[in-house]
């Protein structure tokens, strides 16, 4: 088994929006480093599994928080990729510490609240009978959620009141959808916070596409 | 400060064309091989398929796809009108669409309208538009900064924008995919759509460059 | 010079009060693992600098998200001390790497805004003219502060409401004193904070002591 | 895995006793004597003054000092009432303070009520009573934890605590210490003051034993 210790994910590192420390741009152009992201990349995306893209982003952000940042980019993917594998009992990380001759790089994680067992047929977005709830121009505020597994509602919006700008198709939605608990489709609206609200100070906007679930009437 | 050595090389049998030796001392390079050796071993994956993968990602999608869609727009009013109506039936009319692109919106800049585009939970970006990001793209620098100080982020990476312009940064943390319509530079009168388009970089496409 | 980057503090990797992620706890009692961290925390603590321990904080919190996950404890302190001794002239990273032979832990940190030049007389405690503008059993919020500096507010209580259960002594600010601005001394409340307002769930209470200009009346 | 090696122990001329050699491996340490070394080299720090602040730190704090003040209040219900209402005033009494304890609140444990000590944002701890803290105190998993889950951290610690007692958590974010005065145990009738400091434990001080 991977080292899959705890439970739960909610408030973890890779919710970076607005946070500082990392430090000044650099121009890094390459798509690849060293043939080793190319293989992890081709490997994450076109290895079998039962599963979907939630819950290979949720096993990305279940890293444990050093993993995270020292690994680089396609270092989770990989990390992510070996994570899911252990969790289906596809691979053992002990074998691959054996076959890499090391456990340095071997992933940690703490365990997802449930895992899915099934793929998806297509993409994303789905029909739904109803209406959406919301409306564009209305003042909505994102919620201030805390789930006990997977989101896409950033911390830095939660509590703060935005706009409705454009009204998305349903989506599949990610908090069940990557823990096989069902697809549960949602409007997925843009949200627009002026910057002002969101971090006291900046002139500019911030829309973020958030899911009906997340979103009340302000 | 000392030089990488090659102690630590292992014996592998691998002999398709995506893999080279010289990161053999990096541990992820081990164990990404390792994992391969495993995968393939049981079955779950070939070594023809990994090849494919990797030349669809990278040979086949790229910037030159979106720069197709700048130019048209650029250049056919009512193309352009239905591309921020609806974006992904526009693309379509161009055979375009693909590997993340399954809802797509079209932010136009002006002279008073700046966009720029991030996924600061993780790194979606419109692949069948774009191809892989670039290593800044998915930088926790860039996905932590640029929603809170979207002109220095921009400043450092060599776009100055004027005070007056309003910058609108787009999060892309669901399904949907923003894309970036450049302005038409000023001296690209009666360049045709195919010239228009080398004309038409990633980084316009993205917003962090006008 | 150390690898200084980037201006400003705020919201920082070292403000983890809530964030998932990081596992179970283990039960490590050792108050040094190695030798080096006995001689870090010797360093640390007793050579003699220009500054406070706010600023010493700030150079901790200034560290790269990467290193401070990683360097461990007592690694964050020896990043810090290098940090600060090379921000005043003391000593330069690069003779560093040459006596250490090596890069490898070389700190990388973000730059303060601005760094005391003089370092107090005393303990932070301080007394003040004024009467505390609020009092015990009273509700206050915490504000939605983002200071582009060092502060001791943490996230996780940002534009939350709860009732000031103590009222303590006058104490420097933190938010001044580590860049040199003043003591600017300042009443400190211990707020007390229901977990099922902060987190959604938790039948606990959460009490954090907290600055005057943190808070307003609810 | 593999075994420490010692290929990089670089040459150093220090003698005073803080020094080993078995981790000149770990490039912390190697910098963590560079910088001792600079430090000593140009004045500002003396081989004595390390091993001094060493020596005070590892062995004349501790929390047989603060079990000193619980064995106190534990027999001394005045002394009890002034250190719940002035804990630096009543620790004084003892000859105690010191370094990191500039202002200090009591909490008190009851059958009805456990407080438990963190600080989210570094690692307060009142050194002047209980030594320097044990690295799970410092912990990035206690610290981002006990503030949202105190029971299930304290359950992992091997506390478990009666749903119906009520759990307080203070977060020590500014210089006011907290300390927390255990319960006096059932079966401790008859002893004296030093026997029942024998009783009291680092953890329950912090508050993760009972």
């Amino acid at each position: 088994m991977v080292d899959c210790t705890g439970v739960g994910d909610m408030d973890g590192i890779h919710d970076i929006g607005g946070m500082n420390g990392f430090g000044p741009m650099h121009r890094d152009e390459l798509i690849f480093h060293a043939p080793w992201e190319r293989l992890a990349f081709a490997l994450a995306s076109s290895t079998p599994m039962e599963g979907n893209t939630d819950d290979f982003r949720h096993a990305i952000e279940r890293l444990d928080p050093t993993f995270y940042l020292s690994a680089d980019y396609y270092g989770r993917w990989l990390g992510a990729l070996e994570v899911r594998l252990s969790e289906r009992g596809v691979i053992d990380s002990d074998e691959v510490d054996r076959r890499a001759g090391s456990a340095r790089a071997r992933p940690r994680a703490i365990a997802s609240l449930a895992v899915p067992t099934r793929s998806p047929d297509g993409g994303p977005k789905r029909d739904v009978d109803r209406a959406p709830l919301f409306a564009e121009g209305q003042r909505v505020v994102a919620r201030d959620l805390h789930p006990t597994g997977h989101t896409r509602l950033p911390r830095y919006v939660r509590g703060h009141h935005g706009v409705i700008t454009l009204t998305h198709p349903a989506f599949v939605f990610p908090d069940t959808n990557a823990h096989g608990w069902g697809e549960d489709p949602q409007y997925v609206y843009a949200v627009q916070f002026r910057a002002s609200d969101l971090w006291g100070e900046g002139d500019h906007t911030v829309s973020v596409d958030l899911f009906e679930p997340y979103l009340e009437a302000a | 400060m000392t030089g990488h050595d090659h102690d630590h090389r292992h014996d592998h049998d691998h002999d398709h064309d995506h893999h080279h030796d010289h990161d053999h001392d990096d541990p992820r390079a081990l164990r990404a091989e390792a994992l391969e050796a495993m995968l393939i071993e049981r079955g779950l994956i070939e070594p023809a398929a990994i090849d494919s993968t990797l030349d669809y990602f990278e040979h086949q999608l790229g910037p030159m796809l979106g720069a197709r869609v700048v130019a048209k727009a650029w250049t056919d009013p009512t193309f352009k009108d239905r591309l921020l109506n609806d974006g992904l039936a526009a693309i379509g009319e161009l055979g375009l669409g693909g590997p993340q692109v399954d809802h797509l919106v079209v932010v136009e800049n002006t002279a008073d309208v700046h966009n720029v585009v991030v996924c600061t939970l993780c790194s979606c970006y419109p692949w069948g538009l774009l191809g892989l990001p670039p290593a800044w793209y998915k930088s926790l620098a860039y996905r932590s900064r640029v929603v809170r100080e979207p002109r220095t982020v921009l400043a450092e990476m060599g776009c100055e924008l004027p005070d007056d312009v309003e910058v609108r940064v787009w999060d892309s943390s669901a399904e949907v995919r923003y894309f970036v319509l450049p302005e038409r530079p000023v001296d690209s009168a009666g360049l045709d759509e195919e010239a228009l388009a080398e004309r038409v970089g990633r980084d316009q496409m993205i917003g962090v460059a006008r």
